[in-house]
């Protein structure tokens, strides 16, 4: 098995549906020749074509739109947003017809397209490379919204993402792009859109987050195991529709929340999900849900983005408290 | 690689490109030939064929309009002028086309196998009406305006990776013209040089902002050179002219040539929307000006004055339109209701399981409401 | 004093500080001579000429981009989006510089623009008119987002929104454009931005909502004081940043709360507002916070936009529910 | 009211409109006048800022580079090639006109009083770069693509607006002519007649697209067809040929002349960012031809064959950029950093009482980690 970083993960899914599968066709912004500003597309004009394999016009709200009129006719193009940053002239196109096509039309025409865009900060990029807005996107009804925070889960998502005959967007958190490699095997299998993910058990307090954070995430719950504290550590993956069942499930087993999100805290996803904890989970709960994100500013250029970004202590804080809760 | 020369070091290259807009027109306003006429002009059939469909268009329009003011369909976009416009695209397009419209060809989408009763469904407040039973692949209308040029050029995009002798062909108004997005596709098209024809109903306002106020520019057509393909005028109220120029830039586009704009200049002879009262912004003799001008008038009396057409002729077709329309009327309301639960199920292929709950919930509430 | 109705309020706010600042410039499609195609704008250009008041060419991202730059000039534009389908291209504006351009500068540069667009359902309006995404600007650091629910308060929140050195989503309710009259001394007394509005005291329940909603809400609180359970009613006004003082401390007294929303569930603003009590306020809760909401589905044509919308009965309902709660 | 036309009723309206592109260009790639000069060519003063303007912005190009691959500075934008399209729109600008930037005219930003430290500050990640205590009403470096060019014409509607002889001037690459803002800005700025000047930095490359795949048209200067507005294209490795067009673009949109469109064609020396690597995309023997006709060269061998200039003043001039470009890197190294919780207080004019709490969860963060 071939030991994958996640933004290799991300290739190798690519590759491998485009061989399966002649109407998926890859397009965006320096995709073509040169692989992707983060080579997530690497090699693949040069194996499947330029066909295939389509630098665009330097034009987001375009990029989107081709899509879903290239979906419409049964192919289903894998756009990349090159950053976060510009994915914003998508969001009519996302809003008003990708996630409406088919509704609009009864189940007549679909829209089976994948919008992939690198997100987040924590990699000291210039000025709007660094912002998290996926809780934009999980507001629309009719996408679907995928984060992966390892190789393993981005190959199954992003395989499972392109098969998908709906639209999602595919967030890539760029700070874990080569932060590990892991084995995976390039088998073609996809994981199921339709669950989080439970990355460790435990008993005392739930751990919800997603994309790169779960690594600060993960790293406070090893250093809350020393401390006698079992965290049952989630992984979202699936942000849109949202699995909220095994969220509840866990918060009924341990009666303790800790969300941990990069965004901006007002009206990010950590939202949704207190709030569904607060309507469905709330006899279960022997302490507040807290939430440990973003602030509610604007994203700062480098030098400060470690100050905004949620760093393990905040997290262990944050769960200390939960934990001296009365 | 780049196509660019390098930095010149000749002299006189003062002039590195040069532009032309042109201008087509065959009947005047009493449809007499100006010029020498194209092929369709002695064709009777393909003729009566334009005509019907400008006259049915217009009886449509007029019912759907008396059924917006008796309260029986929301607002209601009329055609009103442009009949000569829509009727040609209709002509012009095979079945395995594919249009991707706004919101004003009604002509083009009976041509194509819409029917009346789905377009009085679509303004009626009911989402069956974009389920087209006839142009499986055609768009529904769009709203949002010119958000559907890019669908038509990926529409043609995966028409040209699939190497099909197809064509896309998106229609949007004047000020549809003043959109990124109308431009980003169009140069898109320019670069991949797709199957794709941009047609222009020019019927010279966007509600109540004139084409003046639009844009500097002398014509629409010439937008067309931003994107690097060819653009042009027609008279959009000249159904010879339209069909002519149409079936050119379709035909083009089908053949490998690529990508045009067609501008129709054309007049928008009603209010914007029933929505709309036109009297706040537009003078009554322009209007009138207008009429002098219209579509069907000017193709009836060519064909009249060809003897491909007679007055009993006229009688009986716009009886036969009349019949057409007060059956697909009385078919729209008739037409049962859709479960409010519909809502949710046509979002995803599946119904994701989280929003179980709220499906249920509104059918329960229904439920209640009805006991 | 004189009657006004919502939309006769917004334009008495407009000509009011038109007249007293020739900063203020009007623009937007169809703002002129045709004075909107809600008359939100009408009289405007005949009394203050063409130059400020601008009918701009058909394109929403420059619309907004406009504003931005007119702002930085120190003009205080006010640009209408002609609904809130049409929103979406002034994104990327709105979130990449209106709402950074004085942190971007350190306070150099500033963007006193406001943003005007009518949203929601309910008037039986054509495909794209209906829509409520009011969350999705909330969710951006360094906007306002302002929504009046009454004539009085349109007045004097659109005021203090022109008057306001930072950028402001102001979104009006159409569906109560015309629905009521009221007194409002056109007097140039502007709202403050910063605080919910109570408008009925109980102690009960709290409910919570904004805009176009607060008229079932109301009635909703009507028909439950006849069944002897004392709602307070907030209109929360100011989105963002949003007074969750307020409600939190409304929530102390009552230790219930509904949150009523048109905007589909997931990441709607009701989110942030139930995630705030979740983590402020739990331990004053009798019941878990209940959202009645528009369903997470794509607002459907007008035929069934009635069952979409939340209707007295079910605003009724959740409260027992939370009432009868143990 | 209407300006179209009633639909015609003449005969040989086939051309309704006309457009040319012309290109200038005045010195051949060894610095030789190929046509007629015009009067700055015989300004040595004038010509000696513009060579300034450029050996010092390739000096600061040089030290930004090393200060970013020795860890001292985050990705950044170079103008290697491009000196003269910014040193001449520098030498055109009054202090009162308006500058609203993409990400390289630093010649342009020097010359208007940005300092190199501010430069400095913002590429190594800190905000007080933009706050420019030179031009206090230009904007700041602009990275998403042409959504700097509605601000321009927002800017130059204000100018208008207040009656004021001042000018607003944008700049952009050849990429940034596919997105929808540019078009759309150029289409209201025609409407209006505003004072703007739209400059499009076609270094032929964006990214890893070349131009000939960026749009299909031969031109970027025939864009402002679209919009309705002048465009021609200029020699952007010309200092001289640049500055007589931009000032004559500047002249005319300061005196009611209304916008209008400079393409200068020059070349992207560099890679596109530090964080590029263009050989993946590029031939070497491109960029080597191009170097052929690099603008600071071009212009140093034209001033000494008119004896306006020597070896022994350019290297007396190469030295004291050294030493500004030196002083201004140490200056920014030793610039102290900004407190965390400084990123709440530009948010709005006065913080917000909700946001005070994370304002202090912040400090007090921080206070605990610097403890
Ligand atoms: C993006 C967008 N902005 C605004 C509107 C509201 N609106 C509906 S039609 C219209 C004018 C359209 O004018 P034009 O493109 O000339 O088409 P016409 O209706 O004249 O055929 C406007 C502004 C819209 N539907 N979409
Ligand atoms: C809206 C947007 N999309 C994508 C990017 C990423 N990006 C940065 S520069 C660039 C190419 C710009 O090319 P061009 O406009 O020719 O300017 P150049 O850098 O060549 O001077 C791209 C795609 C961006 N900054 N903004
Ligand atoms: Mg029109
Ligand atoms: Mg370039």
């Amino acid at each position: 098995m071939p030991e994958l970083n996640l933004v290799e993960a991300v290739n190798a899914a690519l590759a491998f549906e485009m061989a399966a599968d002649e109407n998926v066709v890859v397009l965006g912004e320096d995709v073509g020749v040169n692989g992707g500003v983060f080579r997530a597309t690497v090699g693949l004009q040069e194996r499947f074509g330029e066909q295939r394999v389509l630098d665009t016009p330097l034009a987001e709200a375009l990029i989107a739109g081709l899509s879903v009129g290239m979906a419409s006719q049964g192919l289903r193009p894998v756009a990349e947003i090159q950053f976060m940053g510009f994915i914003y002239p998508t969001v009519d196109q996302m809003l008003n017809h990708a996630s409406r096509l088919r509704n609009r039309t009864r189940g007549r025409l679909t829209c089976p397209m994948v919008l992939r865009a690198p997100y987040g900060g924590g990699i000291h990029a210039p000025e709007h490379h660094s912002e998290s807005y996926e809780s934009m996107f999980a507001h629309i009804p009719g996408l679907r919204v995928v984060i992966p925070s390892s190789p393993a889960r981005a190959y199954g998502l992003l395989l499972a993402a392109i098969r998908d005959p709906d639209p999602v967007v595919f967030l890539e958190p760029k700070r874990i792009y080569r932060l590990m490699k892991q084995e995976v095997e390039d088998n073609g299998a996809s994981l199921p859109l339709d669950t989080c993910y439970t990355l460790r058990e435990g008993t005392d307090v739930t751990l919800v987050s997603w994309g790169a954070m779960l690594h600060e995430t993960q790293q406070a719950a090893d250093q809350l195991e020393a401390e006698g504290v079992g965290a049952e550590v989630i992984d979202v993956a699936c942000l849109k529709p949202i699995d909220t069942r095994t969220i509840l499930d866990s918060v009924a087993k341990t009666g303790r929340c800790v969300i941990v999100h990069e965004a901006a805290r007002t009206s990010g996803l950590g939202a949704e999900i207190a709030a569904q904890i607060a309507e469905h989970g709330l006899m279960n709960l022997y302490a507040p849900v807290q939430r440990v994100t973003g602030y509610d500013t604007v994203m700062p250029l480098y030098r400060l983005e470690g100050y905004y970004l949620p760093g393990v202590e905040r997290i262990v804080t944050a769960v200390r408290q939960v934990m001296e809760f009365s | 690689m780049s196509t660019e020369k390098p930095i010149v070091d000749e002299k006189d290259l003062e002039c590195v490109a040069k532009f032309e807009v042109r201008f087509t027109g065959y009947l005047d306003k009493d449809g007499s030939a100006v010029r020498r006429l194209p092929e369709i002009a002695d064709l009777p059939d393909a003729l009566i064929a334009l005509y019907r469909s400008m006259v049915l268009t217009r009886t449509f329009d007029q019912k759907a309009i008396a059924l917006q003011r008796t309260g029986n369909l929301g607002t209601y976009a009329s055609s009103l002028g442009q009949e000569a416009v829509f009727a040609a695209l209709g002509a012009v397009m095979r079945p395995e086309d594919v249009l991707v419209p706004y919101y004003r060809e009604y002509g083009t989408q009976l041509m194509r196998g819409v029917t009346m009763t789905e377009l009085f469904l679509y303004w009626g407040g009911d989402e069956r009406g974009m389920d087209y039973a006839g142009p499986r692949q055609d768009f529904p209308i769009c709203v949002p305006i010119a958000t559907q040029v890019p669908h038509a050029a990926g529409v043609a995009l995966a028409m040209k990776y699939r190497g099909e002798p197809r064509v896309a062909v998106t229609v949007f108004g004047d000020g549809a013209t003043s959109k990124g997005e109308f431009y980003e596709a169009a140069n898109a098209a320019g670069v991949w040089n797709l199957p794709l024809v941009l047609l222009v109903n020019n019927n010279q306002w966007a509600i109540s902002v004139p084409r003046s106020e639009q844009s500097a520019c002398q014509t629409l057509a010439q937008k067309a050179i931003a994107a690097g393909i060819s653009g042009e005028q027609v008279d959009g109220n000249d159904a010879i002219a339209m069909f002519d120029r149409l079936s050119a830039a379709v035909d083009k586009a089908r053949n490998g040539g690529g990508p045009s704009l067609v501008e129709a200049i054309t007049y928008r002879l009603s209010d914007h929307t029933t929505a709309d009262d036109a009297s706040r912004y537009r003078r009554d003799e322009e209007i009138k000006t207008h009429w002098d001008y219209e579509p069907i008038k000017r193709l009836r009396q060519y064909m009249i004055a060809k003897q491909y057409w007679d007055s009993q002729q006229d009688e009986a077709l716009q009886q036969t339109c009349r019949r057409e329309v007060e059956e697909a009327a009385q078919a729209y309301l008739n037409t049962a209701p859709q479960k409010p639960e519909s809502m949710f199920d046509y979002l995803y292929e599946t119904l994701p399981e989280t929003l179980r709950s709220q499906r249920d919930e509104l059918a329960t509430t229904e439920q209640q409401s009805r006991a």
